[in-house]
Order: structure tokens, then sequence, then C-alpha cells
């Protein structure tokens, strides 16, 4: 059984922005009206973190993509009253969209704050309506989304592989974030497959994890020299 | 107590008179509170519509009003079973006018109270998820089984000792004797009967302490069942235990006062009932103040950054002044008025509950928003403005509570009319029997 | 917020993809064709991808669409395509947000209000063109084709630019001019080396990369570009990897990758170049045999006259020592040491000069001394150093047969040239355009066209530009959207989208290899626009004689084909397909870059439309002599070009004598004087210095000049590295906020001397204490309901000053207080 | 109100009063049963089951006790009342 993991080059990583925006298109994810953004209510399934270490004028900026960690221990799906979240055997932290109650109480589990909320029903314009993605469902108001690491796209890798009677290739299931980065800095693989270049990246040295000490064992692998 | 032996039983009658005599007052009073009762219906019907956007909540302060006033109001119901349950443990004698009052909080309280999760909810009509694909490992659903449990036992616990008096109530007659007969299940005072009723009421005084310290320590796993700072802390069952019979007690104080100056019962609510509930206040406050001492303590002994982010921000952020208005509520001001008998007047006890009250509302606030503000990534903290529907909500779930304390007294009496008849029949020969058998002598004369 | 009563109704909602499509209403959308909503509700779902170039910014990455039965839903970045390589910037992501637009322009339309008033009438294509095409001809047969002007404001390079000059040409006018213009920035090569070219950069095989202001991951001709070569940078760990120090006034993305960020102040990074010269002559680390063999002026020299003449050697050793410099620049003069020593002594390192350097009133002084240390490392057709592409083989547009009408209008001096001495360096400058159309210098113009760009909304006078636009006759606009500048313009003929039309660009500036892109229609135009060459192919024929033979084209796609044939029959470079392994690059080096897999054109066509460009990676390195094609033919560190112009503008104003050279060199805003005039030097910023703070405006990747304003999805990631959606803000260093008692988050007032702006303060220790940094984008006062009124447009508080050398907008010339606006 | 119809009328509210006790039967046998269907699904989804089969050993007793209290006290009071009766 595949796990799947992300690793994020964070001294590749430029910070450009580009993996929040694949991701929104991709996944269909509503787009909240200025006074709403003014609230704190956008949604980004990737977000960015941007540290600032040091004295002026010796200041370090680190951007940190931030999507959902799939964390191999989820502090979210042990509080959810209902199922609505759940990690598969492939390690992918999924969010039904039709039995959560909306209660939000994963987004209060979660020690990364990887969970976003439709306060409102999602709107879009009439015409940006024709342009949806059709493989990912829209949601509604009232429920809690988050990054699914581009699960449809595995369906669609899975069908081509079947079909040929192969396994799945290194690099043939990509998020759209990893996909279109600039930078090659977001890396996605199978971290059980021991010829991975995820597998391979994670046991670098560089490699750490977000809050690793609370034994959520995320499978977004960040690298940098600089921690 | 001279006093006493020499009243009559029409003297009780003060009891009976709010039931029968409806004056324009109750009117006006269920009136007003329906008005604000239908306003925040409507507040929460268009919240449905147009979905949790219309509260002030937001990513990543993801609970609120609606979580605070949940935590709030169940402990506010600690004031009642509990209080009387362990009134009655210990036979105190004084208890006798009271805890009817106290169960009835409790009561009203958890029904609002168990409301306020669903009213949270960003989809409630699939809250039969709950139902057919729930998750018992979710300390939400803990909640779920030990609030109905709380809330089956303290009805129960309720009931069962109103059963003499609503037989009273049914042999006076009235439009309402087949409610009362249908009620009162047949009660006609035989001892049988009585030894029976005493009987299961000494068995779910013994259960529902127990029930009711369970269920809000299994409130407070809600938030320490995460990882999140300031959160994740093991005395927080006992804290939050604590703060509810604190916020209880000055809960019931204020509802005596009050009932006590609308139903005129200054005959049955003395000074002695206040004092001797307000110095268990005291204590309360005391104990809370350790509990809070306890709590931060290990938080800066500790150090750990983001816990210590929590509490700078807790103690000097925008949320400051609600810090520092719950240390003063819940300990400056209860201690000094309570400490001193000059203070500890019917007013000055007043003072102490409310601002209680007011500090304990406080202190759930910030539990639930600093941490929820503060998130341990590097992300901006949120900041949390409660919107009117949010307002509207609560204060339409305090009016909720005062209509539904209105027509609890209007039906059935507000004090225990059995039990006070028993205390002047009985208990003082009862009671000095007892202390007679408390004092030194020799072994085996008594049980 | 508006709630529907079917939205309600569908309270308990539910909706996969597909059902989505069709419940979240479709069957509501009048806009968007029939055809498609048909295709969306009930389409098999046939997934196909098509390539072509993306239209967000002139860098002209290739991205691939993904269509569900023909529908665009999704694209990314062509994986092949030279220059991004499959990579994205967040704005190519919204690109479907312009195609399907709600405030699209989707049919002709006449202007009958007042600009502004948003009043439009519908007006067929062909009584639009005829009106226009009765206009051209009325003044064709007046003789009066110089009145006609053409602004386009595209600054990719492309067939579309050769279109316009080619009709602009043959109709007989000299007044087509592009916004922003690249040759307001190449004017430091034309003076030192004699090329109007940006140059390339080999940042792969160099140490050491000194980076001048220069914010190529965000501002840069193409930023996904060097963030592939940044990347690639990264991945040599170890001592392998350059090092890149980044000089900036603020942390820019550039900066906040950099192994260095080095605080400079505005306006002095020239003075700062100079002193790391100094150090590198001082300290003898410069290039000592190029700089004796292939550069003039470097040491003191002699003229035929017998004059001695100052060299740049002196000019530095005694003007520009670290001490001096770090008082004018704020740079500690150790880090200056500690800079010029690092370059000097991890060859090949590379000196890089734009954005911050060029943006200034001194921009040209500056970057030439920015590029002087090019000079001084040798740096020139080097590995790892600077190098000059050629463009690709595609064929020139037919040569133009002027008829006498079209030959006397293209006699006339353009518009856009300033009548005074001021500009002579440029081709355009908005600054003179606006002054000349509004005081009829040196003849009126009639008909102004205005295709892409938002010149009304992305300049610094605002006032004055469109109190010329009022005073032109007909404005004819091209634009999609009704922007700023479209609400002057009389008639908007609605282009296509990039995603609805045909397109060829090529060589995008200082990407390092010659390729070229086609841009293909996706998808059949949704309304009824036109692409905008073929509307000016028809105005040609409309107008008939000389003007429609020179462009013989029937459409403008068959004009592209014309122009590739010769690619084809080059026999260079190949069109673009999956990755080829390192062993065939020499062997295809050594026989031709040539795959014969297209035996005809035809095959060569559909393969280069389906892959979506061409590209030759090989370059020959060149000989100086093709390089250095100034006076000397050597590199000019003293510009004998520049001199010569001088020298013509003191002739022009009556001839050589101390006054009439006082007088140019005063209205070039010229301090220096002397030899020093035509050597690299600091010039001091004039600066209002009753205010404190610099204001220093700079570009984001989300909305780099107020384009992608329309994009609901750009508004949101607007300021997405802050949490700032839909909002300009101002970073402020926190001690500066502190003496102005701002915290963070709070409203401010940035206040210039021309007006004020109040914008969100937003702390950031990553910016100098004497600066105030606003992002260029929002502010838009039209283009549609999600750009309207967002934000606010720093442009409306710079001061209106220019380069007077090479006309460039001095952005960063502004000085501003801030103060508490709660 | 003559014999017959108070005798009626007590009859009714028997009915009433029965009807009610079961109810409280019917709503413990249900939140019993609801419990075990949830931690019947959490050990098909092998999702911590031990967790619910906790909550579970003391939900279940505790309603059932009090159902049964309330039983008794009806049913005592009853009884004695028939006794009178006779």
């Amino acid at each position: 059984m595949p796990k799947w993991a992300m690793v994020i080059d964070l001294d590749k990583c430029t910070g450009c922005g580009d993996c929040m925006a694949a991701c929104k298109v991709e996944n269909n994810v509503a787009i909240v009206s200025p006074e709403q953004a003014e609230e704190n209510r956008v949604m980004f399934w990737m977000d960015m973190m941007t540290i600032y270490e040091g004295e002026y004028p010796n200041i370090k900026v680190t951007r940190i993509p931030k999507p959902c960690y799939h964390c191999d221990n989820p502090p979210c799906i042990k509080v959810c009253p209902v199922h609505a979240t759940y990690i598969n055997p492939e390690g992918l932290v999924g969010q039904i969209y039709h039995r959560c109650i909306g209660c939000r109480y994963c987004m209060a589990a979660c020690p990364y704050t990887a969970k976003v909320f439709n306060w409102y029903e999602p709107e879009w314009a009439d015409e940006f309506k024709t342009c949806m993605n059709p493989d990912v469902s829209l949601r509604m108001k009232g429920v809690v989304e988050k990054c699914s690491f581009c699960a449809h796209r595995l369906q669609h890798v899975k069908e081509d592989a079947d079909a040929e009677d192969r396994p799945i290739n290194d690099g043939e299931y990509m998020p759209a974030c990893a996909e279109s980065c600039p930078a090659d800095a977001i890396f996605f693989g199978d971290l059980e497959n021991k010829e991975s270049k995820v597998y391979k990246l994670s046991r670098s040295p560089r490699a750490f994890k977000e809050l690793e000490d609370l034994g959520t064992e995320p499978k977004v692998i960040y690298l940098s020299k600089r921690e | 107590m001279e006093e006493k032996k020499k009243t009559t039983v029409d003297i009780d009658e003060a009891l009976y008179r709010p039931i029968y005599e409806t004056g324009k007052g109750f009117y006006i009073t269920v009136g007003v509170l329906l008005m604000i009762i239908l306003f925040a219906a409507f507040m929460y019907i268009r919240q449905v519509y147009y979905g949790l956007g219309v509260t002030g909540m937001n990513q990543p302060v993801t609970w609120g009003f609606y979580i605070v006033n949940f935590v709030f109001f169940i402990g506010i119901s600690h004031a009642g079973t509990l209080i009387s349950a362990i009134l009655r443990l210990s036979k105190a004698e004084w208890r006798r006018p009271i805890t009817r009052m106290a169960e009835v909080i409790t009561a009203i309280v958890l029904a609002i109270g168990g409301l306020h999760p669903i009213i949270d909810l960003g989809r409630p009509d699939r809250v039969l998820n709950i139902f057919t694909a729930g998750r018992l490992q979710s300390p939400l659903l803990w909640d779920v089984t030990s609030i109905t449990a709380y809330f089956t036992a303290s009805t129960v616990y309720l009931y069962l000792p109103m059963i003499p008096d609503i037989a009273k109530l049914r042999d006076r007659g009235g439009k309402l004797r087949w409610f009362y007969d249908f009620l009162s299940w047949g009660w006609q005072g035989t001892e049988h009967q009585k030894k029976v009723l005493n009987r299961a009421i000494n068995i779910l005084m013994v259960m529902v302490i127990p029930i009711a310290v369970s269920v809000h320590t299994v409130i407070s796993y809600i938030f320490s069942m995460t990882l999140q700072p300031g959160w994740h802390s093991t005395i927080f069952g006992p804290y939050f235990v604590v703060g509810a019979i604190f916020s209880g007690i000055a809960a019931l104080l204020i509802v005596m006062i009050a009932f006590r100056k609308f139903f005129h019962l200054e005959n049955y609510l003395k000074l002695i009932h206040f004092r001797y509930l307000s110095t268990l206040l005291l204590i309360m406050s005391l104990l809370w103040f350790y509990f809070t001492f306890s709590e931060y303590l290990t938080g800066i002994f500790g150090a750990e950054p983001h816990e210590m982010d929590v509490i700078l921000y807790k103690m000097t952020g925008p949320y400051a002044i609600f810090f520092w208005g719950m240390v003063i509520c819940n300990f400056i001001i209860p201690v000094i008025v309570l400490s001193f008998k000059k203070f500890k007047t019917i007013k000055g006890i007043l003072f102490a509950s409310i601002t209680v009250v007011i500090g304990m509302w406080l202190e759930r606030l910030n539990i639930v928003i600093p941490s929820l503000a503060n998130p341990r990534l590097e992300l901006s903290t949120g900041m949390y403005f409660p919107s009117l529907t949010e307002w509207s909500l609560f204060i339409g779930a305090l009016a909720v509570f005062v209509l539904g304390y209105v027509l609890f007294s209007k039906f059935f009496p507000i004090i225990s009319i059995w039990e006070i008849e028993e205390g002047r029949e009985e208990s003082i020969k009862e009671v000095e029997e007892r202390v007679k058998s408390y004092l030194p002598g020799p072994a085996g004369t008594t049980e | 917020m508006e709630i529907k009563r079917r939205d309600f109704l569908k309270l308990l909602g539910s909706a996969t993809g597909a059902v989505a499509v069709g419940t979240y209403g479709c069957h509501e959308i009048i806009d968007v064709p029939e055809r498609l909503i048909e295709l969306a509700k009930k389409g098999p779902g046939i997934e196909t991808w098509k390539n072509t170039i993306c239209g967000q910014c002139p860098a002209g990455c290739g991205i691939k669409i993904r269509l569900i039965d023909g529908i665009p839903v999704y694209l990314k970045g062509n994986p092949n395509y030279p220059v991004n390589r499959g990579g994205m910037c967040p704005s190519g992501h919204s690109a479907l947000e312009v195609l399907f637009n709600p405030d699209r322009v989707k049919e002709p339309v006449k202007r009958i209000g007042l600009p502004g008033s948003g009043k439009w009438e519908k007006v067929g294509w062909e009584e639009a063109l005829k009106i226009i095409s009765g206009k051209l001809k009325e003044l064709r047969n007046a003789g009066k084709t110089n009145q006609v002007a053409f602004i386009n404001g595209s600054a990719q390079p492309g067939l579309m630019d050769k279109h316009i000059s080619q009709f602009m040409k043959a109709f007989g006018s000299p007044n087509y001019f592009k916004l922003p213009s690249i040759s307001n920035k190449t004017v430091p090569y034309k003076l030192m080396q004699g090329l109007d070219q940006i140059p390339s950069y080999d940042l792969l095989n160099t140490k050491y990369i000194l980076s001048f202001g220069s914010n190529f991951l965000e501002e840069g001709y193409s930023p996904v570009y060097y963030t592939k070569i940044y990347s690639h940078l990264r991945e040599l760990t170890g001592g392998g990897r350059a090092k890149l120090i980044q000089i900036d006034a603020r942390m820019s993305l550039t900066a906040a990758n950099a192994d260095l960020w080095v605080p400079v102040k505005p306006g002095t990074y020239g003075a700062l170049a100079l002193g790391i010269a100094y150090v590198l002559i001082r300290e003898e680390l410069y290039d000592k045999e190029f700089v004796n063999k292939y550069s003039f002026g470097f040491n003191d020299w002699v003229d035929k006259k017998g004059m001695t003449h100052l060299g740049f050697k002196s000019n530095v050793i005694s003007n520009y020592y670290p001490e001096q410099v770090s008082k004018i620049t704020g740079v500690p003069a150790e880090t200056i040491l500690q800079i010029a020593r690092d370059l000097g002594n991890n060859k090949p390192a590379v000196v890089l000069g734009d954005e911050g350097v060029v943006d200034n009133t001194n921009g040209t002084f500056s970057q030439m001394a920015v590029y002087s240390l090019n000079a001084l490392l040798g740096n020139f057709e080097k590995d790892g150093g600077v190098y000059f592409v050629d463009d690709p083989p595609l064929a020139d547009l037919p040569e133009v047969n002027e008829d006498e009408i079209a030959a006397k209008g293209n006699r006339q001096t353009p518009v856009a040239k300033s009548t005074d001495t001021d500009y002579p360096l440029t081709d355009f400058s908005i600054d003179a355009f606006t002054n000349n159309v509004l005081n009829d210098k040196p003849y009126p113009i009639s008909v102004l066209f205005l295709y892409k760009g938002n010149p009304l909304f992305q300049s610094i006078n605002h006032r004055d530009f469109s109190e010329a636009l009022k005073k032109i006759p007909l404005v004819v606009s091209f634009d999609p959207f009704v922007t700023e500048t479209s609400e002057y313009a009389d008639l908007i003929l609605p282009d296509h989208t990039f995603l609805e039309k045909w397109d060829e660009f090529y060589n995008t500036p200082s990407v390092g290899f010659a390729h070229v892109g086609i841009q293909q229609p996706i998808i059949d135009p949704l309304y009824n626009t036109k692409n905008t060459a073929d509307v000016i192919l028809e105005l040609s024929n409309l107008i008939g004689q000389s003007v429609a033979t020179a462009l013989p084209f029937e459409s403008y796609e068959k004009e592209i084909r014309f122009s590739t044939e010769k690619l084809y029959s080059s026999g260079e470079g190949a069109i673009i397909t999956e990755g080829v392994k390192s062993s065939w690059l020499e062997y295809l080096q050594q026989r031709g870059w040539q795959i014969g897999r297209y035996n005809s054109f035809e095959e060569f066509w559909e393969l280069l439309v389906k892959q979506g460009g061409w590209w030759n990676p090989i370059r020959t390195k060149k000989d100086y002599k093709d390089i250095f094609k100034t006076p000397s033919g050597k590199f000019e560190f003293y510009s004998q070009y520049f001199e010569r112009v001088i020298n013509k503008l003191i002739e022009k104003i009556g001839g050589e004598s101390p006054e009439n050279r006082e007088k140019v060199l005063h209205s070039l805003n010229i301090m220096a004087r002397g030899d020093k005039v035509f050597l690299p030097h600091h010039e001091p910023v004039p600066i209002d210095e009753s205010m404190p703070l610099y204001l220093v405006t700079y570009k984001l990747l989300t909305n780099r000049d107020g384009q992608a304003s329309n994009q609901p999805l750009m508004q949101e990631m607007f300021g997405y590295t802050v949490h700032e959606h839909w909002n300009t803000w101002a970073e402020i260093n926190p001690e500066t906020a502190q003496e102005y008692k701002i915290e963070n988050d709070q409203f401010v007032w940035v206040e210039s001397a021309i007006g004020s702006i109040k914008v969100r303060a937003r702390l950031n220790p990553g910016i100098m204490k004497e600066v105030v940094a606003v992002p260029f984008g929002l502010g838009h006062t039209s283009y549609g309901r999600y750009a309207k009124g967002y934000g606010v447009n720093p442009y409306s508080i710079l001061k209106s000053k220019y380069d007077m050398i090479n006309g460039n907008q001095a952005l960063q010339a502004t000085k501003v207080k801030i103060s508490s606006a709660t | 109100m003559n014999g017959e119809e108070k005798k009626f009328h007590d009859k009714i509210i028997y009915m009433a009063q029965l009807a009610s006790i079961s109810f409280i039967w019917i709503f413990v046998a249900g939140i019993a049963v609801w419990i075990l269907n949830l931690i019947s699904i959490s050990v098909d989804l092998n999702d911590a089951p031990g967790a619910s089969i906790g909550i579970s050993i003391i939900a279940i007793p505790v309603f059932f006790t009090l159902a049964g209290i309330l039983t008794y006290v009806f049913v005592g009071f009853h009884k004695k009342n028939n006794n009178i009766k006779e």
C-alpha cells in the first residue's frame, strides 16, 4: 500500500505563491467576497507562512507553503463526531463534505490550522461556473474543507495504471501545487517506495517536519538547511 | 425557631399564591421575554438561512460565543442538582427552602446549554448524522451522552421530590387538576409511598453527584483532548468542575434573591441561608483562584513557547481586559465582599454573585478564544468580535432561562412545601437525636 | 450578501462535480453561449489538452489548457516550453478568469456619455470600422497621415509589434509607440555598448550574483524563467552554488531568497556600484586584460584635439571611496569592501541591475555605473557572464512601398519625441506625448489607437494624460475590458482574450536563448469580438492603396504562418519537445539543430502549433566587435555616443557655448559637469527634503501592473505574504512605526506633495527605516466589478518626475510622510 | 364528577402514566441501541472502538438505573394504592 507524502524544499522555494493559485483553481475553492476576506475568512487549502528572523539589517525571511499535512496520527479525525474526516490506508486525510455537520471541532483541534470553513454559500459569477473543474465536487455552506492532496487525480492515475496493468510510476500522481511549482520545490510521491524521490528526500539531513514533537507525524516534510 | 413554631400552615399559602394569582406583572414579563426569544429565534433562522457567516467567527477563531455560552450554561447548571444533592446528603437542615430552586436551575439551564452546540453547527440540518454516523470517540459525543444522562438524572431528581407537592396541588383542584393528577403518580402520602420516595431520592442523590462531576469534566475534555496550547491540560477537568460549582452557587444566589423579592419569601429565605451559601461561594472563589493559579503556573513554569504565547496573549494582548476582568470579578470582588460581615448583606451578596457569574463567563471566553486566536504556526493571530446574531442569541438564551423559571413557578411551588412541613414537624427532634448520636458516648448505642 | 430563493431551497443541496455544473446555475447563465451550457451539462466529459502562450504578462510562458468537452477548466505550465518549463506564476492560474470574465466588452461599442460615465451604445463591427476607416481615409486624402497615433501597451516582442508597425508605416505615420518601452531601459547598453537590447545573464555558471535592485523573481521580464534558474542554483548545494546578494531598499521577493540583503537608500544604487568599483580598482581585482584591450575611457585619455579627458578610473578613485559612498548610500563601508572583494575573488561573478536602479531620475547613470562593474569583471560573452541573444530566424514582413502621402507622413517628427532638449534617447516618453498632444506640437493628433496596457492607470501624471485623451477627436481602444483608459475612448473594438486568439511571440527579454511561442485559440470566441490584428488587416483593406498591399494577408493566422516559414527553412533550432538528452545536444550542435521530423512546412506548422513553440538552445559565442557597436568599437566607460547626443542637442539650441551646454545639461537634470557627464557617476536625486520618508513602489507577482485586478483569484491573493486581500498596504519598519506611533494593521495616511492615500500599515522588519513601501496594482476606478474601488493606486501620489535622458518614469523619487488615520 | 366519570378519568390518567414510563424505557433503550450501533461502526471501521466501549460501560448502566428508579417509584406508589383500595 503506498503512502503518499509531500516534500517541500524551502531552500528552493521562493515563496512566489503559485502553489496557492494552482490549488484554488484545481479544487474549485471558493473565492469569498472582499468583505469576508477582510474578516479572515479566505479559503486557501495551500497557505503561505512568512517568518522573519534576526535583527535589522540581518533579516532572514522564510516563506513556507502550508497545505494540509496529512498527518499519520491526525488530531482532526480523532475529534470528528460524525466520521466526516478520515484517514485512508494510503495515508490521505480526507473530508466528506456531505457528512460534515460543521461543528468545526477539527479546525479547533488541528495544530496546523490547515482547515477552512464555508461561512457562507460559495458563490461564483455565472460565467465562472462554466469553467469549474468537473473532477472536484463543490462545497456547500457550513462545511469544513481542506487540502486533499488532489485525491481526485489519484483516481485518474489509478485508472490509467490499472488499464495498463502496471504500478503507479513515481511522479505520475502529482497534486496541482507540485505540478506547477516554478521552482520545482514541491515533490510528491510514495513514502513506501524506496526508489521514489520523496523517500530519498525524506531521509535527507535537511528534512524536518513542523511541530514534530506533537507526534502528529505529518506527511508533508520540509527541507531546509536553516533549521 | 421559636418564630417558626408559631407559624401556621396558612403562612405556606404564600407559596401557593403565585400559582393561583396571575398578576399583570406576569403577563408583561412573559410578553417581553417572548419578544426577546422570538427575535433570537428570528436571528437563528437567519443564521441557518445565510450560514454561519453572520456570526463574528472566522479563521482561526472558529469557535466563539456559542461555545463560550455552552460551557458557561452547562457550568451554571451545576448549581442545582449538585448543591442540592450535597446538602441533602449532608442533612443540612437549612437546605429545605432552596433545593427546588437549585434543581430547577439545573434542568432549565442544561437544556439551554445543551442546545448551544447545535446552534453552533454549520449544518444543523445534518444533526441527525450524529445518530446515524456518530463517533463515540469524539469528545463532542461524550458530551452528548453525559449531558443527556445528567439532564435525565437531574430532571428525575427535580421531579421525584416534587410529587408530594404536585399531589397537594391536585387535591386543591382547579382547572389543571388532570395535569397534576397525571404528574402526581397517584401519591396519597402513605407511609409506604413515603418510604419508596425517600429511598429513590436517596439513590438518586448518590448517583447524581458523580454524574454532575463527570459532565463538567467531560465538557473540559472537548478542549483538553486537543493538542492546542492553553487547552491541553490535565487540570482542566477539576478546574471546570470547580468553576461550574462556583458559578452555579452564584446563579442560585441571584435566583434566590430575585424570588425573595418578587414572591415575598422573606419568611422562607432568610439571611442565614444567604450567609451559609455565600460562605460556600467564598470557599469556591478561593478554590477557583487556586486552580487558576495552578493552571497558569504550570504553563509559565514550563514556558513552552506556544503555551507562553497564549498566556502572554491572555495577559497582555487584546483580550487582557477580559483576563484581568475575570480575576477581579471572580476573586478580588467576591473575596472582599464575602470576607467582611459588613458587606455580607443581601445586596452585597447579590453584587458578589453577579460579578462571579460575569467573571465565570469571562473565564470561559478566556479559555476558548485566545487559544484559537494564537495558532501554533507562524500565521497571523486572529481577532474575534461577536456579531449581533451572537449577542441576540445569548440574550435570547438568558430570556429562555428567565421564562422557564417564570413558567415553572407559575405551575409548581418554587419551594418544596412538603419538605418544609417535614422540617417543621420532624427535623428538630430528628436533628437533636442525630446530634446526640455524633457526640462521644459509649460505643454501640447508636449505629 | 444576496441570496436567491433557489439557493435557500438547496439548503440540502448536494453536488458532485458533474452535477455541480448543472445544479449550480448553468440554466441561469445568460451570457455564456448556449452551446457551452449544453456541453457543460450533458457533455460526455472528454478531456483534451491544448498548448498556447499565457497572456497575463509580457513574459509569455507556455501553458497547457485542460479542456473538458471543449471547455477550458484548468491550465498548467507547458513542461516543454523552454521559458517556463512547466512552471507558472500565480497570475497565470487565473487566466480562465480573463476568458470567462463577466465584465468583458462583448461587442463593439461607442461611447455616448462622458468619459467614466459608463454609457455605451452598441455599434456593429461594420459600422465601427466604417467610422474609423472613413476618418483615416479623410486624413490620408488631406495628407495628414501623421495625425494618427498608435500606443501598444505590450512589452512583449512579437509579430503584433511588427504588424502594427507595418500598418502605421504604410499608412504614413511615425507615431507608433510601445508604452512600457523596453527602449527606455536599454539606453545604458546603447550608451556603453551600442546595443538596443536587454542583456541576458548566464546565472547558472556563475558563482556570485550581485543584484542591484533587480527583483528578477518578482518584477523581472520573466519571473518564472528566473525562478527556475534560481531553484536550479539552489540544487547545487555546497561549494558550487552561486551566492546571491540583493541590494534593495526593501526586502523584495528576490531579497528574501538572497544569501544577503543589503538595504540601500533609494536613488543611490549608482554610487554604491561605483564604491564597489573603487575597491575592485584599488585592490586590482578587475579584469585587466579586458579593460586594457577592449574598453575605452577607463584611464584618462587624450582626444584628437589634444585635450585630456577624465577616465573612469580617476573619477572613481577620487570621488567614490567607500566612506564617502557609505555616507550617500547608507551602506556600511565594511559591507562595501566585503561585497567588492567577494565579487572580485569569486569569478565568474555577474552584476545585475534593474527596477530599483532604473526607475529613478538618475536611472541611466546608475544603470551605467552598475553595468560598468560587468565590464570591470570582463564579463562579456563569458561563461557565467553577460551576453545578448539573437532574434529567431522569423520572416520579416514584406518591404513597405510607401506612397507619397505615407512617405511625407513618416518624415514628420514623432509626437512622443520631445520638441525641446529633454528625452533625447527615447522613442516614447509619455510625458512628451502628453505635453505635445495638449499643445498641438508639432501637429495635432486626430486619431489614437490603444492596444493593450492601461496608460492612464499605469503612469504618473494621470491628469494631463486624460486631458490629452479628451483632446483627441477619435480614440479607439481595442481592450476586451473597459479600463480607465478605454473610458476615454470613443470606440471600443474588443479584442479576443489571449485564449481565443492567434499570436506569435519571440525572445522574452533577458531569457538566454532564442525562442518563438505560438498562441492559438483554445476555444472559439465567446463573444462578438475580433483579434485586433485582423481588425487592422480589415482596416488596411478598407483604406486600400499601398496600405492594403503592405499587409497582403488573408488573416493574422496566415501572417503567422508566413513568418514561421523561414523558421522552418532556416533549419535552425527545433520545435520544443520532450527533453533532449545531453549526448544528443552535442551531436545536434555539430550536425545543426534540426530534428528531421517534419518533411514539409505543413507538418512543421502543425507540430509547432501542437507543441506551442520553437527554440534554439545553442548559441555560439560572439566576437567583441559584434557586441561593441560603439564609436570606438570597444566597451565605452566614457560614452562617446552620449557625447555626440549632447553635442547635437547643443547644436539644436544654437551651437556650442558654455551657456548652451549648461542649458542642455540643466534641462536633462544632469548635475555633473565636464567629462563626468559621459562617465558613470552618481546623480543625486532631487528630493523633497520636507518629507521624512522615501516612497518605494513595487510590483507583485499576483498583479504586476494592475491588469490582473479584474480577476477575483488574484484580488484575493493580492498580498498573500502578508495575508492582505483585495487591498493595498504599506510596509513600514517597526522602528519607524514606533516613531510615528503607528501600530500593525492600523490605517495610515501616506502623503506626498501630490496627494495622499489611506492604506493599512504592515510592520515589517524587512524594510529600511527611512522607507515606506506600497505595491502597485490596485486602486482602479474602472475595469469591472472585481477591480473597481478596491485598494489604492500609489501612482496617484507619485511626483511627476522622469529620467530626463531616457524618459523612464521615476517611480522611486517621491518622498512622503505618514500619519495615523484612525 | 361522579364515580363513573372519575373511574374513567383515573383510567385515562393511569394509561398516560404508563405510557410515559414506557416512553422513558424506550428512550433509554434507544440510547443503548444508539451507543451499541456506534460501537459496531467503530469496530467495523477499526476506529478506536476502545474509547466507545469505555463510554458505553458507564453511560448505559446510568440510563438504565435512572429508568429503573422511576419505575420503582411508580410501581411502588401504585402497589400501596391497590392495597388501600382493597
